[in-house]
This record gives structure tokens, C-alpha cells and sequence, in this order.
């Protein structure tokens, strides 16, 4: 088991947003968390990478727990995270922010820097434009691509295409599948699920910080309890 | 054409020069303000504090000077500067950091760096006192005047030895910071940090030494100004305070957070000073012959009298500030 | 009783410093120093509004204070006789004229939007006849300051009554704040601590260079008291009595922001520091209100700055430095604890003596040093070291500052929460 | 019908993007009308300008036929719009019934010069205020921490002093941004509770923002649908919250994603 996330009971202070949250995914998945807003989405994601601390509950990377590392080491460790918001550094290149992806590399990433051009062939124009200037598609791929500079073992996507257009959509979900080929676990918080659930090995349906279905992605689709408890009917 | 020399020491040079010392304090400045957020109000006296330690290497090494036949406070910049940066350090340790730890308003770091520069204040003094000192007791400055090749220039183009290392230091401090933040991993973490710290905590940047470097980078610039300040002209003690809105209009006039833009911001308000008190009638006076007799040339016709000097910046800051507080250069990017 | 604990505790212990000092240096030197700590309670009470109840951060203490300095010099002073014979105060009259006319363009220029005239022509039209009429104030000012200074020196007071002075300078100083208020308070809190002090800054210059009006660095004194003076009463006397005039006016001024602190006025003002955007949600017109207390706040400090000045009996506008007017009111404000209105007063008063009581307590161990040093090591002290112990005070004031931010961040006597049964 | 709050024709781009796209419709006086749509939609951009926060490139906005669009929010609040925010902005360090004291506008004493010199001008309205937060806190049930800081409430006591501020003044339009968002399933149905009875027995409208279904479909009697900036359908819950084109846009990949652009 790649990442083995049990009873996550977290939050920012007052009443946890979690109550108790299961995850579980092996290597060269895709694990979709989908839910209503509020659901706990977003903080589940935020606690596996340590961005805030659990009140309980404890995660394991591959049988090692790892509930105390902060998150900084959580990357060496082989965990990346893209936030849904200002995920990219503005300011710099393309290139600088892939870079910045392998600040925690001492080796050569040349090659992961070539192969990260391979899989998002536009930003290989734009290498040594503003990061700032790209459209809201290649800024998702330069985000993505940061965060997959260390060779991740598991790579988290907080909401990868919030806000694409359908176009850009369709491709990130194409690179998404195309990066968990290559034998890393992608856990991702999608809103739009249908769409999500679709690529999924596994799929998690959350609800009031609670694991509410988690089944594979397909049995979640063909359940009708699952989109009941979307739209409350 | 003497006019024009005078015109050209008076503003070219003279502004160039009060210019070149603001831009190295407003880079600290604009780095601190990009980095930890907020105004750094000890800056001014980190600077003169770093004058005085070059004051006292000189004064152990005396001698050192002649033989690289360069001053002495010169000579001493590097260990001012080494000593300067872990003063700055120690700083942070003692007094941001722990605030910092505690998520305290940003207001409140201003705040503890005013009680930091008064403590730099108190400190120099109570140990340098308060007279003005030189570098040139010992040595000799040298003046360079440089020949105009024209039949009508009797008068020389002025530059003091300081102020060449001046220019040259800044240049090549210039050179050095923009291959710093390009090129190298911590210059691009830093840049990094200031675009988006919580990004750069999530890419796994230790923000810990982006924070030490940036206190270095301060620490050296900052010594590097007000030494060859206390070289140009002498060491006051009670001088931190008059640079200290300068360079805060120069890093905000070039838009927090831009390095370059502090630069391009520190010779707007070193100009601006020279310009603003120049006499301008100089200029004006070989034309009289062409002017129709009623107009009277003034003896004294400058933008503000010189007495105003001081308030030029503050001026050139509260402009900016109301007129566009990101900046004249924000389209800059760093 | 026990509600107030911490605030007898601490009263108490600056009451018994006191009188050591008493006992140390005597009434007079007492005496003067409770002065002039009541005046910076008047002027603590004054920031105290800005910053404690409504978050401002005000750098530009000096700048006020300055104003209300001027403005009781100005008012107070005997008149200058020699002035009001020369041919003076008809050109100054003619001068205000064209000054006047000059406001009345401006100001036409800045309607000019009513009569279809575009943004961006008026804002140049209106910058163009800034340096114009930069260039008109000035080429006709200097002759007439220069005409005063030859024939009258400066043109002296008006001879009215001190109090009338501290009044009108407490206006003016409001006056001037609602100018920079208006252009600044819109900026970030980090923005307006530094543009405050720059107007600060102008001002003092202003006042500074002006010869014909203040005499610039030649300082104006003596100015008058509003109680009878040291020549007439004898130091110990005339200080008590001034003593007891700024001891009311700080009860006065203490009763009344206290009551405007639990009104709801108060309430309102808290509620727009701690989060303007929902203070505005819930219909308070938060530019409006900040703009108030800045000016009601630099009204006070003009007001405190004024009897500072008078009681020092001389207007040196070189000697409004931001150290002790502005920093030294900072360190009371945050010692005391912001938004407490008796913390202000506490804080400017053991602020006032640590900054007194530094210098001697330097002098005291300095003098121990050379003795020792000398005797021990055969270290010969440098000779001014008398003169550098006065800088051991900025260095203990900056060192509070710290230390207040890192263990008392609320100051000693924090903001009392208002219970309501 | 009589209709209290028109939207009409409202569009707002920021830079090439165009967030709402000339969305008109209309909130009915004493009804709860919910705003849905999923992420990135223009919800909160649509609710953003009818609270005053930004201005729209075009269109108006009516409140009882009187444009007040682009007025600044203590303008809107005083024609009496109020609105809460998604994420609580209590003020922190006055105590929980001082936030709900400085809610009604226009206090006699919240004037300079009476609150100097002139309490007896105030006293009685003062008391009258309190005694109506003192019932708006029990209402709530916060009577236990009254006096405490509101920084140091939790989420969801926060949460319900968001709720009790619309109780403290007449407001002729609540508006409520994702009320219910981070909130516990008990809480949310307290929430729930408060809401129905204020509309039920005061007759107040209410205009919702909310993401969970539930929530809305126990709660709006009318349900206007969002997608990508532009108004789709609106209705009855039921049969909005049942139309095929909902579902697809909520559970699926928006009504225009499955065709490739």
C-alpha cells in the first residue's frame, strides 16, 4: 500500500473539518475525492501532506508513519502537492518554476526537467516566459510539473481543472492518467465527478468529514445512492 | 561650457552618487519588504553601523590602505560587510524571529525594527560618540579632475577616489545580485519565497536560510552603502535618520519587492535632489545676450532652496504613495 | 477593588518611584518631570485613539505636535512692534490675497469635470498650474521674508493668552490632520506609518527654514505660561501650578475618552479595527470614521504638543525630532497597553522616567567604570564620555520596545473587555 | 407577488475573463430564493456585486425599485441589505454580544458629541439594543459565552453570530454566502432551523448561496441555477434540483464540457 491515511480527524481550530476520514491507494492509481463543498475535500489533502496537524489518526507512506514529518520533508519523502490556488510562482519562468519544483534535489534533474517538456509539449516554447503570463490551462501544467520535479511517489491535485475550459480539461485528465502510468499515485479532489470518477481506480465519495462510499470509480458511477446524495434527493 | 561641468558636477555626478548609496539600501529593503513582509525601519542605521565597523578595522589595520593604495575603509569593506551581515542575522534572531514565530501583525515588526534602530542608535553612540568622524585622518583623498577637451572649458569635470570605488562597488554589487536571483538555486528560492512563501514551503524550500540569505544579502549591501558614504563624505552619526525616508521612497518609488526597481528608484531620488536644488540660472546666464532685455535673470533659480534639500524624497514618496503606491515600475518583473 | 489590581499595582509603583526620584533630585527636577510626563500623557491619549481603538498607525506624532508648538508660539508671543510699523504686514496682506486668488484657481480647476472637461485634462491642467503657482508663492514670499527678517527679525506673537494658544494649536494640528488624513488613510498600515512621517518630516523643515515666522534655528523665547512664571513665583511653585493645570486637563481628557470609549461610538471604532470590511457591511461609514479619529487623535496631540512647548518656554522647531516626539510616544502607547486609556496614561509615565532616569543611572555606572577601569587596567576614559551617556537613553527606549512587543504584546494594562450582565 | 430585489442584466469581466454574463432574476419579498452552481460558476462573483463589493460592467441592480447599484456597502446596508460572509468575520477582540451591539446603524451615540457629552441621549436606545441582543444571544444560544471574545469562539459559534446579525436589525434582503459551508451536520440543521423560523415568523427574504443540496432543497422556495456565468434555469426546488441539465452540470462535467471546444 502506497498511502494509508486512517481515521483523519483534522481542522483549523474549533470543530475538525474531519471526522474521521479513511484513504488508501496503491502505486500507479488514481484516487478521486469527490463530495459536496464543505465536504473536507481540500483538508484531506492538506492533512496527508502535513499542512495541518491531526488531532487523530495517523498516515502511512508505504507501512511507514509519517504523521510527524512537516510537510517541507514530506516532499523528500517523495509526496507532492499541488494547492488549488496560487500554485504557481508568478513571477518566475516556466523553467524557474520547475526548478523550484527541485529545489530538494541535489542530482541532476535535467532529464526530469526534458521529460516534464515531453509530457506538457507547450510549455516547452514557453520555458522562458513569465509564468504569470500563460493561460489558466498551461499554468495548471506548470503546476503539475512543479510538483512532479522530485519524482514523486504520490502526487497529490487539489482541483487540477477548476476553471479550465472543457478543452483544457480533457488534457489534464489525459496527463494526469498518463502520469499515473508511470507507477505514481495520484489522489485527486475533483468537483467536477463525473468526469473524475471516470478515470478513477478508486474513488472516495465524502460527506460532512466523513467517508461516505469509497469504491472504485466505475461501481461509483453506476450507483444511484451516490448521485442522491449529491443532489439531496 | 564651464556651465555645463558645473552641470555636471553638480547634478550628473553629485545625484549619480547620493543615488548609488540610496540604491543599496533600498535593495536590502525592497528584499526584506519582498521576503518577510514587512518595512524595515532599521535599515538606515544597519548602514551606518556597518560605516563604523568599517571605522573600527580601519583603525586596527591601519596601513592596509596604502599598500593596495586604496583607503583603508575600503580595503576593510569586505570584513564591515561580513561583520554587518551577522549583525543583521543576530537581529533577526533576536528580535523578528521570535515575533515572526508568533504570526504577529506585520505593523508589529515594524514596530521591533524601530526599537532596533533606536538600540543601533544608542549603541554606536554610547561607543563611537557623537562628533563627525572621518576615514582621512591619515590619508590623503584623491581628487581626479578631468580635462574637458574644449577651448572654453577652464573648469574640470570633479570625482574623489571614494566616489569611483562608489560607482564601481555598485556596479559590480548590481552585476553580482541580478546573477545571484537568476542563476543561482537560493537566488531563484528567494525570488520564489517572495512571489509565494507558502508555495515555496509546499516545494520543499527551506524558508529558514532563504530568510538568512536575505538578511546576508541586506547586511553586505547596506554596509557596502554607508561605508562608501562615511568614504564620500564623513561619518555623522545622526546621518541614518536623513537616508532613512530616501530609501524607503527609493524602494517604494521602484515598487517593493523589485530589487532592480530599487535601484532604478534610488537614482530617481538621488536626481531628484540634485535637480531640485540646482541653480538653474547658471545655465541660463551664457544666454542672456539672446534673451530681450526685460527679462532678469535671478541670481539663485532653483526648483526648491537648498535648505529644502532634505524634503525632496519625502516629497517624491508621498507623491508615489498617493499617485500609485505599487509603484512607477510594477510592470517590472523580477 | 480587585477588577483594578493590576492598575493600583502599577500606579503605585510609579508612585513610589517618584518618590525616589523625590528624594534623589529634588522637588524642582521632580516637579519638571511629572510636567512634562503629563504632557506626553496628553499626547499618548492622543495616539492611543488612532492606534488603540481604531488601528491607525500614526508616525507623524512630531509633526503634530510641531504644529500645535507653532501655532501657541505664534499665538502667545508678545507682539513684535518693529513688525507691525514696517511696510510688512500690508505686503503679507496683499500676500495672502494672491494666495487666496491661487486657491481660488485651484480650486475652480478641480470642478472642472462638471463642465465636461475629461480626468485625465484636468489632472494636468491641475499639475501645470501647481508648479506655477509653486513658482508665483515662492518668488513672492521671499522678498517679503526677507524684508521681515532685515527689519523685525520675525514677526513675532500675537500676544493672546496661552491657553487660547494650546486651543487653537489642538485645532490646527486637527486641521492639518484632516488634509493628510484624507490623502492617506486609504493606504496599507505599513504605507501610512511612512508617509505620515514623511509629512512629518515637511513640516518640521517647513517650520525649521521659515526664519521670518519662527525664526528658525535662532528659536523663539521666552514664551509665556499660562500660570504665573518660575521669575514670579519661584520654580518649586510655578512648576506645582503648571503641574496641576496639565494633571486636570489629563483627568479632563482621560474622562471623556473614556466615556467616548464605552458609548457606542467607541464600540464602533473597535469594530472597524478588528475588521473593517464587515464594520462597512453593517453600515458604518469606515473612511468617515477613521478620518475622524485621526483628526480628533492629532487634535490631542497638537493640544499636549502645545503645552510641551510652552512649558519649555522655547519654540525650537530643529528640536522636533521623531526619536522623542514620536518613537518615545509609541514605546508609552505599546507599554501601556493600546486601547486603554489608563494604560496611555501609566505608560507615558514610566515611559517619560525610564527615559529620564537613564542618564544618570549611565553616569552613575560610567563613573564606576573609569574609576575602576583606570585603577585596575590603567584604561584612560575618553573625554566626552559624560556627553555620551544622554545616548544610553535612546538605547534603553529602543530596547523596551522590543521587549514589550515580545512579552507583554498587549502592553501592561491590556484593552478591558466590556462585560455586559 | 411583489418583488423586493431585481437583478438585471448584470455581466462582470475580470481581464478576458467573464465571470457573469448578463444574469437577470428576481427575489420575491418574504421568500428564500437559492443561487446554485457549481464551482467556478460566477456565484459568488453575482453575490459579490449585489453586496456592493464590486461594481458590474453592466447592468443594475433594484432594491424596491431604487437602483443601488455600485453604492458602497454601509449605503447598501442602511437601504437595508445585509449580508453574512462565507467565512466569519466576527470581530475578534470584542465580545460575542458586543458584535451583535454594533450591528443596527445610526446609533445616537455612535455620534461624536453625544457620546462625549450627552449620554442621556442615548441611554434609552442603548438599552434598547441590548436587550434586543441579549434575546438575539439566547435565540442563538450563545448565552453562555456572551462575554467572551469572539476571536475566541469556535467555527461554528462564529458561525451563528454571522446568523444573529440579521436578526439584529430590520433588513429588508439577507444575504447569505454559503452559510452552511465547513459546518456539522447538527449545527447546519440548527442553522436550518433559524433561518425557516426568522423567514416563517418574520417574514424576512433571505437570498442563499449554498452548495449543499439539502440545505437548499429543505430551505429556497424558489432555486436559481448558475453555470459557467450565466443563468440556466430557475424554479421550484424540486423541479430545478430534478432537471436532467442540473444533474448533468452538478454531477457531470458542466452542460457545454462534453463537447470539446
Amino acid at each position: 500500500m502506497l498511502i494509508n491515511a486512517t481515521n483523519l480527524v483534522a481542522g483549523y481550530g474549533g470543530e475538525p473539518v474531519l471526522n474521521g476520514v479513511d484513504i488508501e491507494l496503491e502505486a500507479g492509481q488514481i484516487g478521486v475525492i469527490v463530495g459536496p463543498n464543505g465536504a473536507g475535500k481540500s483538508t484531506v489533502l492538506k492533512s496527508i501532506f502535513g499542512l495541518i496537524g491531526l488531532q487523530q489518526g495517523k498516515v502511512e507512506l508505504e507501512g511507514e508513519n509519517i504523521s510527524d514529518v512537516p510537510p517541507n520533508r514530506r516532499v523528500g519523502l517523495g509526496i507532492a502537492y499541488v494547492p488549488q490556488e496560487m500554485n504557481i510562482f508568478q513571477t518566475l519562468t516556466v523553467q524557474e518554476n520547475l526548478e523550484m519544483g527541485a529545489y530538494i534535489r541535489r542530482d541532476d534533474y535535467t532529464s526530469a526537467m526534458e521529460r516534464m517538456f515531453d509530457l506538457f509539449p507547450p510549455l516547452k516554447q514557453k520555458r522562458n516566459s513569465i509564468a504569470g503570463n500563460l493561460s489558466g490551462g498551461q499554468r495548471q501544467m506548470v503546476a503539475i510539473g512543479r510538483a512532479l520535479m522530485v519524482d514523486p511517489r504520490l502526487l497529490l491535485l487539489d482541483e487540477p481543472t477548476v476553471g479550465l475550459s472543457p478543452a483544457f480539461v480533457h488534457d489534464i485528465i489525459e496527463r494526469i492518467i498518463a502520469v499515473a502510468r508511470s507507477n505514481v499515485g495520484v489522489l485527486v479532489v475533483e468537483q467536477n465527478a463525473r468526469r473524475a470518477l471516470e478515470i478513477a481506480d478508486t474513488g472516495f465519495v465524502l460527506a460532512g468529514g466523513r467517508n461516505l462510499y469509497t469504491d472504485t470509480g466505475e461501481n461509483l458511477l453506476n450507483n444511484p445512492a451516490v448521485a442522491k446524495s449529491f443532489l439531496g434527493r | 561650457m564651464n556651465e555645463l561641468i558645473f552641470f555636471i558636477n553638480k547634478v550628473v555626478l553629485s545625484g549619480a552618487i547620493i543615488g548609488c548609496i540610496y540604491a543599496l539600501g533600498a535593495i536590502g529593503i525592497t528584499l526584506i519588504f519582498g521576503i518577510l513582509r514587512f518595512a524595515h525601519f532599521a535599515h538606515a542605521d544597519l548602514m551606518t553601523t556597518g560605516a563604523f565597523f568599517a571605522l573600527i578595522f580601519a583603525s586596527l589595520l591601519s596601513g592596509v590602505g596604502p599598500i593596495a593604495g586604496l583607503p583603508t575603509g575600503f580595503v576593510v569593506l569586505p570584513l564591515a560587510a561580513a561583520a554587518t551581515a551577522l549583525l543583521a542575522i543576530g537581529l533577526d534572531r533576536m528580535f523578528y524571529r521570535p515575533l515572526r514565530a508568533r504570526n504577529i501583525k506585520p505593523i508589529l515588526l515594524l514596530v521591533a525594527s524601530l526599537g532596533v534602530t533606536l538600540m543601533l542608535q544608542g549603541i554606536t553612540r554610547l561607543f563611537a560618540g557623537t562628533s563627525i568622524r572621518t576615514f582621512f585622518t591619515s590619508e590623503k583623498k584623491d581628487i581626479f579632475r578631468i580635462d574637458v577637451p574644449f577651448d572654453l572649458a577652464t573648469r574640470n569635470i570633479v570625482i574623489t577616489e571614494p566616489q569611483v570605488l562608489l560607482f564601481v562597488t555598485t556596479i559590480v554589487s548590481i552585476f553580482c545580485l541580478h546573477q545571484f536571483l537568476t542563476r543561482t538555486r537560493l537566488g531563484k528560492a528567494m525570488r520564489a519565497m517572495a512571489d509565494n512563501a507558502n508555495l515555496a514551503l509546499v516545494s520543499g524550500i527551506n524558508t529558514d536560510t532563504v530568510v538568512s540569505a536575505t538578511w546576508i544579502i541586506a547586511g553586505v549591501l547596506a554596509a557596502a552603502g554607508g561605508v562608501l558614504l562615511a568614504l564620500d563624505v564623513a561619518l555623522k552619526p545622526d546621518l541614518s535618520f536623513n537616508i532613512l525616508l530616501p530609501i524607503f521612497a527609493a524602494a517604494i518609488v521602484g515598487g517593493v519587492g523589485r530589487p532592480y526597481g530599487a535601484i532604478a528608484g534610488g537614482l530617481l531620488v538621488g536626481f531628484s535632489e540634485a535637480l531640485a536644488v540646482f541653480n538653474w540660472s547658471l545655465l541660463i546666464r551664457p544666454f542672456a545676450d539672446f534673451l530681450p532685455a526685460w527679462i532678469e535673470i535671478p541670481t539663485r533659480l532653483s526648483i526648491v532652496p537648498t535648505e529644502y534639500k532634505l524634503i525632496v524624497p519625502f516629497v517624491i514618496l508621498i507623491a508615489v504613495l498617493l499617485w500609485r503606491p505599487t509603484g512607477i515600475f510594477r510592470g517590472q518583473i523580477t | 477593588m480587585t477588577e483594578y489590581r493590576r492598575e493600583i499595582v502599577l500606579f503605585a509603583i510609579v508612585g513610589i518611584v517618584v518618590m525616589i526620584i523625590l528624594g534623589i533630585f529634588g522637588q524642582a527636577y521632580t516637579l519638571r518631570m511629572l510636567v512634562e510626563a503629563t504632557c506626553f500623557a496628553i499626547i499618548a491619549l492622543g495616539l492611543t485613539i488612532q492606534w488603540g481603538y481604531a488601528g491607525l498607525f500614526n508616525a507623524g506624532i512630531m509633526g503634530f505636535v510641531a504644529v500645535g508648538g507653532f501655532i501657541t508660539m505664534f499665538l502667545s508671543f508678545p507682539i513684535n512692534d518693529s513688525f507691525w510699523q514696517s511696510d510688512a504686514p500690508r505686503s503679507l496682506a496683499l500676500f495672502a490675497l494672491l494666495v487666496a486668488t491661487i486657491a481660488l484657481v485651484l480650486f475652480g480647476l478641480s470642478q472642472m469635470h462638471r463642465i465636461g472637461i475629461s480626468q485625465r485634462v484636468k489632472t494636468a491642467l491641475i499639475l501645470v498650474a501647481l508648479v506655477f503657482a509653486f513658482f508665483i508663492f515662492n518668488s513672492n514670499l521671499d522678498p517679503i521674508a526677507r524684508m521681515i527678517e532685515k527689519e523685525a527679525g520675525f514677526i513675532g506673537g500675537l500676544g493672546l493668552p496661552v491657553f487660547v494658544g494650546w486651543i487653537v494649536g489642538g485645532i490646527a494640528a486637527a486641521f492639518v490632520a484632516y488634509w493628510i488624513g484624507r490623502a492617506c488613510l486609504g493606504l496599507r498600515s505599513d504605507y501610512l506609518a511612512i508617509a505620515t512621517l514623511g509629512f512629518a518630516e515637511i513640516i518640521k523643515h517647513i517650520l525649521k527654514n521659515a526664519d521670518w515666522l519662527t525664526r528658525g534655528t535662532l528659536t523663539v523665547s521666552p514664551l509665556p505660561w499660562p500660570v504665573p512664571t518660575p521669575n514670579e513665583l519661584g520654580f518649586i511653585t510655578a512648576r506645582a501650578a503648571y503641574l496641576s493645570l496639565t494633571a486636570v486637563l489629563v483627568a479632563v481628557i482621560f474622562v471623556l475618552l473614556q466615556r467616548a470609549y464605552q458609548a457606542p461610538w467607541g464600540r464602533m471604532m473597535r469594530a472597524i479595527r478588528d475588521n473593517d470590511i464587515a464594520a462597512e457591511a453593517m453600515g458604518k461609514n469606515v473612511n468617515l470614521r477613521r478620518l475622524q479619529i485621526f483628526v480628533l487623535g492629532s487634535g490631542l496631540i497638537g493640544f499636549g504638543g502645545a503645552a510641551l512647548v510652552s512649558f519649555n518656554r522655547i519654540f525650537d522647531p530643529s528640536g522636533f525630532t521623531p526619536l522623542k516626539h514620536t518613537f518615545l510616544i509609541w514605546v508609552m502607547v505599546l507599554l501601556g497597553g493600546a486601547g486603554n486609556n489608563a494604560g496611555a496614561i501609566f505608560g507615558a509615565i514610566a515611559v517619560y522616567i525610564i527615559w529620564v532616569m537613564s542618564e544618570p543611572l549611565t553616569l552613575f555606572v560610567f563613573d564606576y567604570a573609569a574609576h575602576y577601569g583606570s585603577l585596575l587596567f590603567g584604561w584612560e576614559p575618553p573625554a566626552d564620555l559624560t556627553t555620551r551617556a544622554l545616548q544610553s537613553r535612546v538605547f534603553v527606549i529602543g530596547l523596551t520596545i522590543t521587549l514589550t512587543l515580545r512579552f507583554a504584546p498587549q502592553g501592561l494594562l491590556p484593552e478591558r473587555r466590556i462585560k455586559v450582565s | 407577488m411583489s418583488v423586493i430585489l431585481e437583478i438585471d442584466g448584470i455581466t462582470k469581466r475580470f481581464g478576458p475573463v467573464t465571470a457573469v454574463s448578463n444574469c437577470s432574476f428576481q427575489l420575491e419579498a418574504g421568500k428564500i430564493t437559492g443561487l446554485i452552481g457549481p464551482n467556478g460558476a460566477g456565484k459568488s462573483t453575482l453575490f459579490n456585486i449585489v453586496a456592493g463589493v464590486h461594481r458590474p460592467d453592466a447592468g443594475e441592480i433594484r432594491l424596491s425599485g431604487e437602483d443601488i447599484t455600485g453604492l458602497p456597502s454601509h449605503e447598501l446596508f442602511a437601504r437595508g441589505l445585509l449580508r453574512t460572509f462565507q467565512i466569519p468575520h466576527e470581530f475578534s477582540s470584542m465580545t460575542a454580544i458586543e458584535n451583535l451591539l454594533m450591528v443596527p446603524a445610526f446609533q445616537i451615540g455612535e455620534n461624536l458629541v453625544n457620546a462625549l457629552f450627552f449620554r442621556r441621549r442615548f441611554i434609552s436606545q442603548e438599552r434598547e439594543v441590548l436587550d434586543k441582543a441579549a434575546s438575539v444571544i439566547g435565540f442563538l444560544g450563545l448565552d453562555h459565552v456572551k462575554n467572551e471574545l469572539a476571536g475566541n469562539l469556535s467555527g461554528g459559534q462564529k458561525k451563528l453570530l454571522e446568523l444573529g446579525r440579521t436578526l439584529m436589525v430590520d433588513a429588508k434582503v439577507v444575504l447569505l454566502d454559503e452559510i452552511g459551508a465547513g459546518v456539522n451536520r447538527t449545527l447546519l440543521n440548527t442553522l436550518s432551523d433559524h433561518i425557516e423560523e426568522l423567514n416563517q415568523e418574520f417574514g424576512k427574504t433571505f437570498f442563499i448561496i449554498e452548495h449543499n443540496m439539502q440545505f437548499i432543497s429543505r430551505l429556497c422556495h424558489r432555486v436559481t441555477v448558475m453555470i459557467e456565468g450565466e443563468i440556466v434555469t430557475e424554479g421550484l426546488p424540486e423541479q430545478v434540483l430534478s432537471d436532467p441539465l442540473v444533474v448533468e452540470a452538478y454531477f457531470g462535467g458542466g452542460k457545454r464540457s462534453t463537447t470539446p471546444v
